[in-house]
């Protein structure tokens, strides 16, 4: 980086200046829908000890894969634990991973792409060293972070992250290749703004769109890795309940008892259809041009 | 002078408008963009459109062509008729069939309405492609020929050049044999030449003026140039606030205006004749130019290309509270050597001092100092503000950086505007929703919320009504008085040029072909491109302050005519 | 799948490691008996049976004499030589831990002429023909002398055997598949063929082994005949393969699998045997193995650390393991202990599937009796390394772990590695017993099989007192075949001789 | 440009060399003793340090790597410290199924993804835009290892089109091949269908309103031209980008997949190695996928320029 920015006008300016919509702009219902099922799956994962039926790790051998029943809304899985408690509970480690994973490397990938993409110096430099960190598989990580750091969410988080930013970092830069070129970034430059201004104020916005995209994917395939991960015994306890291990785990009775992959599965689902509409919606909403008539 | 004065009541009715009425999407409330419209053109005509900046010249010709931007803007009542076919509310099946055949159009900013990553070659030839069955090696040379016609110099590089690669004048001139190509009935021209030097101008004109002698092509022109449409004009609408005002033969109107509103318009019409330079100022240069070379490097696979010379030897200063103007032809480096004294592009050879500092070999961060003292107009305004700011925020984003307060460049801001003749409320707004004059007076409204030392115009003054553009060069004018801003202006518009410029230079194929006083060199020119440059002004025989022809037509000195 | 000379088997794991000395790895041994063969082997009865030689014993027990039958042949055309066995013998004894025991009180193997091996002792070992003969762990297999000649702490690289299939090498790839052909010139013995003894009739050309990471794959390649045999069906996917009449869901063999904890005794609490004896109170056999397993058909609770079904399996002293969980007993021994709730270390595997279920169903287990428990998951790989480490628990160590063991692996207590009571020499979890030793000591030193049972019982009883390591009961995995593969032996290897396979 | 390609094919050997750096300590890092898999669960600590010591475990780790890199140079990448086999030989026999699979999946999902992508920006907020988001958000949400099994049932058990599971190389017949590879490659694409999918879409939304596309319409251009020609093309940059690392993703291996269509890849190759601390397979195989890296990621800054002309490097 070049320059901090020159006053903290600026500062200032790229908190109002990002977040204020444009005049007019105005929220439909389907994103209020989406807001409200997502504030709904967040309070039940957050809240869940308060009101599920059994604790999720306790066990009953006698009564494994049982069907749903008044007992067990869901039925239980391989170990006789309550479905739906887990279901419910898993939610705070999942959305943890998933939205921790997706911000991080966003950030990351972010801050990263647009002085690569912008800078054409640092651009070889950069993407070679992404290109490296490309190469590094996220479990040969996990289970180095986990054997240095003990396991924990914050090494899932980091192993999940490291092999992604690359990927943000690319994405991020690809977009800026091509908004650098445009004439208003000459006048920005012509009056005399600094780097870090255009960075986040000119070029930064251009990168939201397909960011979201990017975010979101990220999100929905952390907590599916954070899985993965947990089961090569580099994640977060297979005890405790996430979406990702109540599937992982149901795999293999995908035939006998699909249940145990789809309760988590329409949990995770909904939260990234949430996430999605309102993705769209704030890009919507960023986006001047795209200022749309109530519909 | 002669006017045009063919009756055409006895042709074909090519397009007929009634009672248009455009607004704001899903707001029926709201003040009317267009309020009433009532148009007629028949075959052969050439029906001129003048009038305010932002009155909605634009905004007829896009409904009349169904491409109204339907998220914005929509009909709410009226009728377009197309030779019979009523349009207004088509499928777009329909439209797309009369599209380019029937009727083409050749939209006001060339740098937006050309595909940036397409090679504008290719995009004359899809014309010919969709609509023609020509074989690919015919429609390649209709292509080329097209190009030729519209006075493209170096076709075969500018076939395979990306818009981003060309003059402003190129750009424009492609995007007329775009729409000229298939010889359609009706072509709507949105300030087609104003990125044309003067005889380029005449030729583009004279090649319309063929096609409606050979096809009885229908002619809706919008422009600004009263030169202009006083030499092509059979009859003119004047439009203001989204109403037409006045609608009158060219001789009609030229001698007898009726409104007030034409009126002014025409009394605003500059005059060719050079104003008197002011007293040589004795300060120190404010920039020096020294041996200025700037060859575009080509790119190539494997072995480089040449690259085009757009710029050899430029040497020139500006002392404070001084205009130099460039004038030249289109193509010849007026917009390169200003990009190169921005230093937004590293010039291949040459010294640049601001200030007394030399800047060309600076590098970016060593420059952002000198940044200040340096402002430019750029030639394509629209591209030259980032789309998702408010116009507000661009005028506030200099001043922010060299120390203002947010709360002072807002008030500088909205002081701005109204010298710009915009409306306050206009500062939330996004430079899409705004009309092309419009946005070239936020630009002008940015560079000189600087402060600069140094002002960079390129064709700063091109998209403005008369009335309008009397106003602003009146500003600049002012800021130069008051605060010795020195100014560099680039146009093609020699009535303009001959009103605010101290000194002029003449540019051709990259080189300065003359440089002088503005009196010396536009009443006494010395070399042959400047003089055919006088002699293509168009209208310089008509006194339109006066309404009445000039009683002596600025004689060049040593002319032959 | 019309071809009936080749057999394709989807095997537990996949083949990495192709020396079945160096290695205690179960499909390595598999790989072993198809390209090797074996001096004597057990039969179905645990009784050792000539194979590639006859013996004679001396009268004071001290010579062994093998004589080799006629017509083997390595796969290379070599004969197989008495200086081959030798060297072959020699390499086993240095990785075998049975077999060290053995070559402790070697006086001299030797190799007299072609067909004869003289094995002579300094002291009696009765057990010497079940240690060579017995079918899991190390199998001394029979190598060429020169492959023989590597370092028992390298792997060899040169696969000749004398066995009935012969090592296609070219097709082999490591952990994907492996491809034997039919040995021609593979005499087999005339009798009858019964556990690894008997005659080794192979009836068809080919066998190909792959592995399927993804279970219901395999079940579902099996359904669809895209192979033929499956060595390990979960349990709890026999539904599946159920309504398929062209399938056979079966037990190759009723002897099975044990799977137990081990606590480690260097560190507390576990170095308190109160402590370990409030662990054991905790856990519960039926609800682990009904986890493990969910039918009940396949599981079999069983205190007999030696096996419920083998000749030294006694029960004795196994009353809280099998009679279900008394976590009010635990929490008492643990009140009487003065337990400080200090968290136990639990490590749990999650990429070794027959590993996965034990350590979390323990964990809630002993949470239950009064532990605080630490379940640290983690891939095999590090509780191999893991449990390696001496170091306290805060240092990188550990207090249990589980693991599984066939049942003939366990069977004897000179096989059996967890009552190793020797400290720092003794398995992972170091226990220092010497009473334990004293037993051990006594079983090689009994006479005859009645007093060896004697011996064996009181072992079993301290092991239950001392909670040397957790038995948490007997388990069967069965296998799966299509109906055209038939004639296949029980037995607790997977072996490929005299099964046939008809078309369909 | 030439000069441009030959300064990345340079900058390959830095990146190799970090890369490996990074990898060898990073595996020293892991837990875990390939001398202990090695021998299995009776070896005693003794027996253990022997092999270690055999295998070269016991060196130095400065020793360890510059006897790696010596071998490196020589372009030998060592045997497996398990199977004793080259892991030359591994790689070339694991890289065959994985390529093929990761280019038939990307085919699918380009094919299929960018006119959804294009016709869902297109008709922005209508039924089409919200059937592409609901397939994309499965194709986001739902384990790949669903789809597997899902698809496997549908076309190999109750249609028996196709088999159950394994992989031939199109060496040994086209039909062989594609009938094998068809369901993992339709299960990999749901994913970059989606992804890609809905990348278009946000790019496309981008360049839609922009002046030249209402130029082209002008023109008289058909509505697909005006989509795919002159849109798409604006709006190809982030497209291209997720592309490639998709591309290079699938070439790097996916082990459910690998696992549920029971194909020998490198992913189930990668992950083995890892579990089973195979050091030289693992060091190789990461080297590999670094190197597939740098030239995927060649290929699509390459692309870019060709799309948009006014990229340059
Ligand atoms: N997308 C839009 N949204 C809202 N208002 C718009 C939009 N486009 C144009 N306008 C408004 O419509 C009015 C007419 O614009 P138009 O472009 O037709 O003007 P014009 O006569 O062509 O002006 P100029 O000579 O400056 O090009 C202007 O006041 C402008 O602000
Ligand atoms: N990026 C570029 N790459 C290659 N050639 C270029 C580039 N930019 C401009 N040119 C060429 O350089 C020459 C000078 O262009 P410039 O824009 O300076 O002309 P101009 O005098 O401003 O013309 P106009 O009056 O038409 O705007 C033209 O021939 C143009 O085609
Ligand atoms: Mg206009
Ligand atoms: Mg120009």
């Amino acid at each position: 980086m070049t320059e901090i920015p020159t006053s903290r006008h600026s500062a200032f300016q790229v908190l109002t200046g990002l977040f204020s919509l444009p005049a007019g702009a105005r929220i439909g219902i389907g994103p209020m829908i989406a807001a409200v099922i997502l504030l709904i799956i967040v309070l039940a994962s957050v809240l869940a000890p308060l009101y599920v039926p059994y604790n999720p790790l306790s066990m009953d051998a006698l009564s494994r894969l049982k069907p749903p029943s008044e007992a067990h809304w869901l039925g239980t899985d391989p170990y006789g634990r309550d479905t739906f408690s887990r279901v419910m509970t898993g939610g705070r480690v999942s959305l943890l991973i998933g939205v921790g994973a997706a911000v991080v490397s966003v950030a990351v990938g972010l801050m990263i792409g647009l002085v690569a993409g912008f800078f054409r110096a640092a651009d070889g430099v950069i993407m070679r060293i992404m290109d490296s960190l490309m190469a590094i598989p996220a479990i040969l990580l996990a289970i180095a972070l986990v054997a240095l750091n003990g396991p924990s969410l914050s090494s899932v988080i980091i192993a999940i992250t490291v092999p992604e930013v690359p990927r943000v970092v690319r994405l991020v830069r690809s977009v800026v290749l091509s908004a650098r070129e445009e004439p208003y970034v000459e006048a920005a430059i012509a009056l005399g703004s600094s780097m870090p201004k255009i960075l986040i104020q000119h070029l930064m916005p251009n990168t939201f769109a397909p960011l979201i995209v990017q975010g979101t994917y990220i999100c929905a395939s952390a907590i599916l890795i954070e899985a993965i991960l947990s089961f090569l015994g580099a994640g977060v306890s297979t005890e405790i309940p996430t979406w990702g291990n109540i599937m992982a785990e149901g795999r293999t009775y995908f035939q006998i008892k699909p249940g145990l992959i789809f309760w988590p599965g329409l949990m995770l689902s909904l939260c990234i259809l949430a996430i999605n509409l309102l993705g769209d919606t704030a890009r919507d909403l960023l986006d001047p041009r795209m200022k749309k008539r109530e519909g | 002078m002669e006017f045009k004065s063919k009756d055409f009541t006895d042709s074909r009715r090519v397009l007929k408008i009634r009672k248009l009425k455009v607004g704001l999407t899903g707001r029926p409330n709201a003040a009317p963009v267009l309020n009433e419209i009532d148009l007629d053109i028949r075959a052969g005509e050439t029906h001129c459109l003048v009038g305010e900046s932002g009155s909605g010249k634009s905004v007829t010709s896009l409904a009349v062509m169904g491409l109204l931007p339907k998220d914005a803007l929509e009909i709410q009542g009226g009728l377009i008729d197309l030779e019979g076919v009523e349009i207004t509310y088509a499928k777009p099946s329909v439209m797309r069939a009369l599209r380019a055949r029937r009727i083409a159009m050749i939209f006001q900013e060339p740098m937006t309405a050309l595909n940036p990553v397409l090679r504008v070659g290719e995009q004359i030839e899809e014309v010919l492609n969709m609509h023609t069955d020509l074989s690919q090696a015919e429609a390649k040379k209709r292509t080329l020929d097209m190009m030729e016609q519209v006075h493209l110099p170096d076709v075969d590089r500018i076939y395979q050049a990306f818009p981003h690669q060309l003059s402003g004048g190129q750009r424009q001139r492609i995007m007329i044999a775009m729409a000229l190509i298939l010889d359609p009935d009706l072509l709507i021209a949105d300030e087609p030449t104003t990125a044309l030097d003067v005889t380029t101008q005449l030729q583009i004109l004279r090649l319309i003026a063929e096609m409606q002698e050979r096809h009885g092509t229908a002619v809706l022109f919008i422009t600004h140039d009263m030169g202009v449409v006083a030499e092509i004009a059979d009859t003119v609408s004047v439009m203001q606030k989204g109403r037409i005002v006045e609608r009158a033969p060219i001789r009609d109107l030229l001698t007898n205006p009726q409104e007030d509103y034409t009126k002014k318009l025409l009394m605003a019409v500059p005059n060719l004749a050079p104003r008197a330079a002011r007293a040589p100022a004795t300060a120190k240069d404010v920039i020096i130019v020294k041996g200025l070379d700037m060859t575009y490097g080509g790119g190539g696979f494997l072995r480089r290309s040449e690259g085009v010379k757009a710029a050899r030897d430029v040497n020139f200063t500006i002392k404070p509270g001084r205009t130099l103007g460039i004038v030249g032809e289109s193509g010849s480096g007026k917009s390169t050597v200003a990009r190169c004294i921005m230093r937004l592009i590293d010039p291949t050879a040459g010294k640049v001092s601001v200030a007394g500092t030399e800047i060309a070999q600076l590098s970016r961060r060593q420059l952002q100092p000198y940044r200040k003292h340096l402002q430019i107009v750029f030639q394509d305004p629209y591209r030259s503000l980032n789309p998702r700011w408010t116009v507000a925020r661009s005028l506030c984003e200099g001043p922010i950086n060299f120390g203002t307060s947010k709360e002072e460049a807002m008030d500088k801001a909205a002081e701005l505007m109204e010298l710009v003749d915009l409306p306050r409320d206009a500062l939330d707004r996004y430079p899409h929703q705004f009309s092309g004059g419009q946005r070239q007076r936020i630009a002008i409204a940015r560079a000189v919320a600087m402060k600069p030392d140094l002002l960079v115009a390129d064709e700063a003054v091109s998209a403005l009504d008369v009335s309008v553009q009397a106003q602003v060069l009146d500003l600049l004018d002012d800021i130069q008085d008051k605060f010795g801003v020195a100014m560099l202006f680039i146009t093609h518009d020699l009535r303009v040029a001959a009103q605010i410029c101290d000194e002029v230079l003449v540019m051709q194929k990259g080189l300065v072909v003359e440089h002088g006083p503005a009196d010396e060199v536009l009443s006494n020119p010395r070399h042959d491109y400047t003089r055919t440059l006088i002699e293509a002004a168009p209208g310089r025989h008509w006194d339109f302050a006066n309404f009445r022809a000039m009683e002596r037509v600025p004689a060049l000195k040593g002319a032959t005519a | 799948q019309q071809d009936t000379s080749t057999i394709t088997a989807v095997m537990h794991s996949g083949l990495r490691v192709l020396d079945p000395v160096i290695t205690t790895a179960h499909i390595t041994r598999d790989h072993g008996y198809m390209i090797y063969d074996v001096l004597t082997a057990v039969d179905a009865d645990f009784k050792p049976q000539p194979q590639m030689a006859s013996w004679e014993i001396s009268e004071d027990g001290l010579t062994y004499t093998f004589t080799l039958r006629d017509g083997l042949l390595f796969h290379d055309g070599a004969p197989v030589t008495g200086a081959d066995v030798v060297a072959s013998l020699s390499r086993w004894g240095k990785r075998d831990s049975g077999g060290q025991l053995i070559f402790d009180v070697t006086a001299s193997l030797e190799a007299p002429d072609d067909k004869t091996i003289v094995w002579t002792l300094t002291k009696p070992f009765a057990p010497l023909l079940d240690v060579i003969s017995k079918q899991s762990a190390v199998p001394p297999f029979i190598m060429p002398a020169r492959v023989a000649a590597t370092s028992s702490d390298e792997t060899i690289t040169e696969y000749v055997g004398s066995g009935p299939f012969v090592f296609n090498e070219a097709e082999y790839e490591p952990g994907v598949s492996v491809t034997y052909d039919k040995f021609d010139g593979y005499v087999p013995r005339d009798e009858p063929a019964s556990w690894m003894a008997g005659g080794k009739v192979v009836n068809v050309d080919k066998v190909v082994w792959t592995t399927m990471p993804d279970a219901l794959t395999a079940l579902n390649a099996l359904s669809a005949g895209e192979i033929d045999y499956l060595e390990q069906v979960q349990i709890d996917l026999m539904p599946i393969l159920s309504g398929n009449p062209d399938v056979t869901v079966e037990k190759r063999d009723e002897l099975g699998y044990v799977t137990i904890g081990r606590p480690n005794f260097l560190h507390p609490p576990f170095d308190n045997k109160l402590i370990r004896q409030a662990a054991m109170a905790a856990l519960d056999q039926e609800s682990m193995l009904a986890t493990m397993q969910g039918d009940p058909e396949y599981y079999n609770v069983c205190g007999a650390i030696f096996g419920c079904s083998t000749p030294l399996g006694d029960e004795s002293g196994s009353e809280t393991l099998t009679g279900g969980a008394d976590p009010e007993k635990s929490k008492a021994l643990l009140e009487e202990a003065g337990y400080d709730g200090t968290p136990i270390v639990l490590m749990a595997p999650t990429d070794v599937i027959s590993l996965i279920n034990q350590p979390v169903v323990a964990a809630q287990a002993l949470r239950e009796g009064g532990f605080t428990v630490d379940l640290q998951t983690m891939d095999w790989q590090s509780v191999v390394q893991r449990r390696a480490q001496q170091s306290p628990v805060t240092e990188g160590g550990w207090n249990m772990f589980f693991t599984n063991w066939m049942v003939p692996e366990v069977s004897d207590p000179l096989i059996n590695v967890m009552v190793n009571g020797r400290g720092n020499d003794a398995w992972f979890g170091w226990p220092t017993d010497e009473e334990i030793e004293a037993l051990r000591a006594d079983f090689v030193a009994a006479p005859d099989a009645a007093t060896q049972k004697e011996v064996a019982v009181k072992i079993q009883e301290h092991v239950m007192d001392n909670v040397n390591y957790i038995m948490m009961g007997e388990y069967i995995i069965p296998q799966a075949r299509r109906n055209t593969i038939q004639n296949m032996i029980p037995s607790p290897v997977p072996v490929f001789w005299n099964m046939t396979k008809e078309a369909e | 440009m030439f000069l441009y390609i030959l300064k990345r094919v340079l900058a390959t050997i830095p990146v190799m060399v970090i890369v490996a750096i990074f990898v060898f300590l990073l595996l020293r890092l892991t837990p875990g003793d390939p001398a202990a898999i090695l021998a299995g669960d009776a070896a005693t600590p003794a027996q253990l340090e022997r092999i270690r010591e055999r295998l070269g475990l016991n060196d130095p780790l400065l020793t360890q790597f510059i006897t790696w890199m010596g071998q490196l140079l020589r372009g030998d990448l060592g045997t497996s410290l398990l199977s004793n086999t080259s892991v030359a030989g591994m790689l070339a026999d694991r890289l065959g199924p994985t390529i093929n699979i990761a280019l038939m999946t990307i085919v699918i999902s380009v094919v299929m993804a960018v006119p959804m992508g294009v016709i869902a920006a297109w008709r922005h907020r209508t039924w089409v835009d919200f059937l592409v988001m609901s397939f994309s958000v499965l194709g986001f949400s739902v384990p790949v290892f669903v789809i597997g099994y899902i698809l496997i049932q549908i076309f190999a058990i109750d249609l028996r089109w196709v088999p159950v599971q394994g992989y031939k190389s199109p060496a040994d017949g086209f039909g062989a091949f594609f009938s094998r590879a068809i369901l993992p490659s339709l299960t990999l694409a749901t994913i970059y269908i989606a992804l890609i999918a809905r990348m278009t879409r946000a790019s496309m939304l981008e360049v839609l309103g922009e002046d030249y596309i209402r130029t082209a319409r002008a023109k008289g251009v058909r509505e697909n031209v005006v989509l795919f020609r002159h849109a798409l093309r604006n709006a190809a940059v982030p497209i291209l980008t997720i592309i490639g690392t998709g591309f290079a993703l699938l070439i790097s291996g996916v082990v459910v997949t690998e696992s549920v269509f029971n194909i020998p890849g490198i992913g189930r190759l990668t992950v083995d190695a890892i579990l089973a601390r195979d050091y030289p397979v693992i060091q190789a195989m990461i080297l590999l996928t670094a190197g597939i890296y740098v030239f995927v990621n060649l290929l699509v800054d390459i692309s870019y320029s060709f799309f948009d002309p006014r990229i340059r490097y």
